[in-house]
């Protein structure tokens, strides 16, 4: 199975979580990204993440059901709004067999969303405001 | 005329999330992108890293006839995670 | 911070992640073991785990400080006592500031853990019981 | 006599969680896997496989006197995860 949104809410881990569990796969690798004060000499204070809605869906299911066609349950969801210091971002959960290809699959699937999928973070750091964070 | 919809840092250098554009046929990433530098030129730099979306698809050297345009969009790059 | 036990109770997939979110570090990968049924032929109906209580505690607390010291949040939690399909039977959670060292510090836990931390499994499969599972 | 604990399959076969064994000065990973051996013949094939904790370390060619020697144990491979 696999489930993916765009969620306008907090990311509730626990329900995602449970998602995931399934007595076919014994390994579960969760990815979730938060809102990290420092990068570098930055420091950051907030975080708007804003989404092509529809096509982040589409984005984000073809890459869940590519997973998932490998034998997994996929977990993939991104939050929207305005989020605080250590706020969860993105939720990105593999459920599979084995744990080498829970990671493997996990990893690529958080890496790929980052590359493609369109969603945009605006980051309130202290000295400025940038669009996609420090370069 | 096509609605293009716009996002990020893109929406915000023209204060708009849609804009009206002339897209000649036939309709690729380049002629939107000319299109809209053409009607905005503050945007041509952010221009240079953006893609184009046709149907919710990215899209780079397809081409498409105006009928089988239901909702294009330029997409800066992307920042999600 | 760290945070290693041994636990007789269902593991709390949430609480155990709570411990690790933290404003300094954006990526958090958890890897969570539970228990599956099916291993090729081989069906299993419920694992038992026991443990060198202490001795495992000493060994996790060792590996934890190792991947803290690099800069990073570590939770490893380990069950044990009779598990029935899908329950939990290990919880290992990193946090650090960037997701690929997440990635590679959690992975490597889960594989030492593995490798040397004085834990057993008694599984009953449908045609016998077998000390750490098929081979 | 030492108490040497036991576990898992050990424990099993023999239907104790520790045994006391004597163990001959100085005490190494082998004089205790050798004392198992002798009293409990029927674990030698597990014996193999199995590594020995003192003072909840594992050790292998280190060497101890008694009076350096608080806990053994007998650690049969590890299957936790």
């Amino acid at each position: 199975m696999h489930y993916v949104a765009i969620a306008t809410q907090p990311l509730d881990v626990q329900a995602l979580y449970n998602k995931l569990v399934d007595p076919q796969f014994g390994g579960i690798v969760t990815f979730i990204g938060t809102v990290r004060q420092w990068t570098a000499q930055v420091e950051t204070t907030a975080i708007e993440y804003t989404a092509y809605t529809e096509m982040a869906v589409k984005e984000m299911t073809k890459l869940a059901a590519e997973v998932e066609a490998k034998g997994a349950n996929v977990v993939i969801v991104h939050r929207v709004g305005h989020l605080a210091l250590a706020d969860e971002a993105v939720f990105v959960g593999v459920a599979a067999a084995h744990r080498a290809e829970a990671f493997d699959w996990c990893e690529y699937l958080i890496n790929t969303v980052k590359e493609r999928v369109p969603i945009w973070k605006k980051e309130f750091d202290t000295d400025k405001v940038r669009w996609g964070g420090p370069k | 005329m096509f609605t293009v919809k716009l996002f990020a840092v893109l929406a915000e250098q023209v204060a708009q999330n849609e804009v009206q554009l002339p897209l000649k046929t036939p309709i690729t990433a380049a002629t939107v992108k000319q299109a809209m530098a053409k009607k905005f030129p503050q945007t041509t730099p952010v221009l240079t890293d953006c893609l184009v979306a046709v149907n919710q698809t990215f899209v780079t050297d397809e081409s498409f006839q105006p009928e089988e345009v239901r909702e294009v969009a330029l997409i800066p790059p992307v920042s999600g995670g």
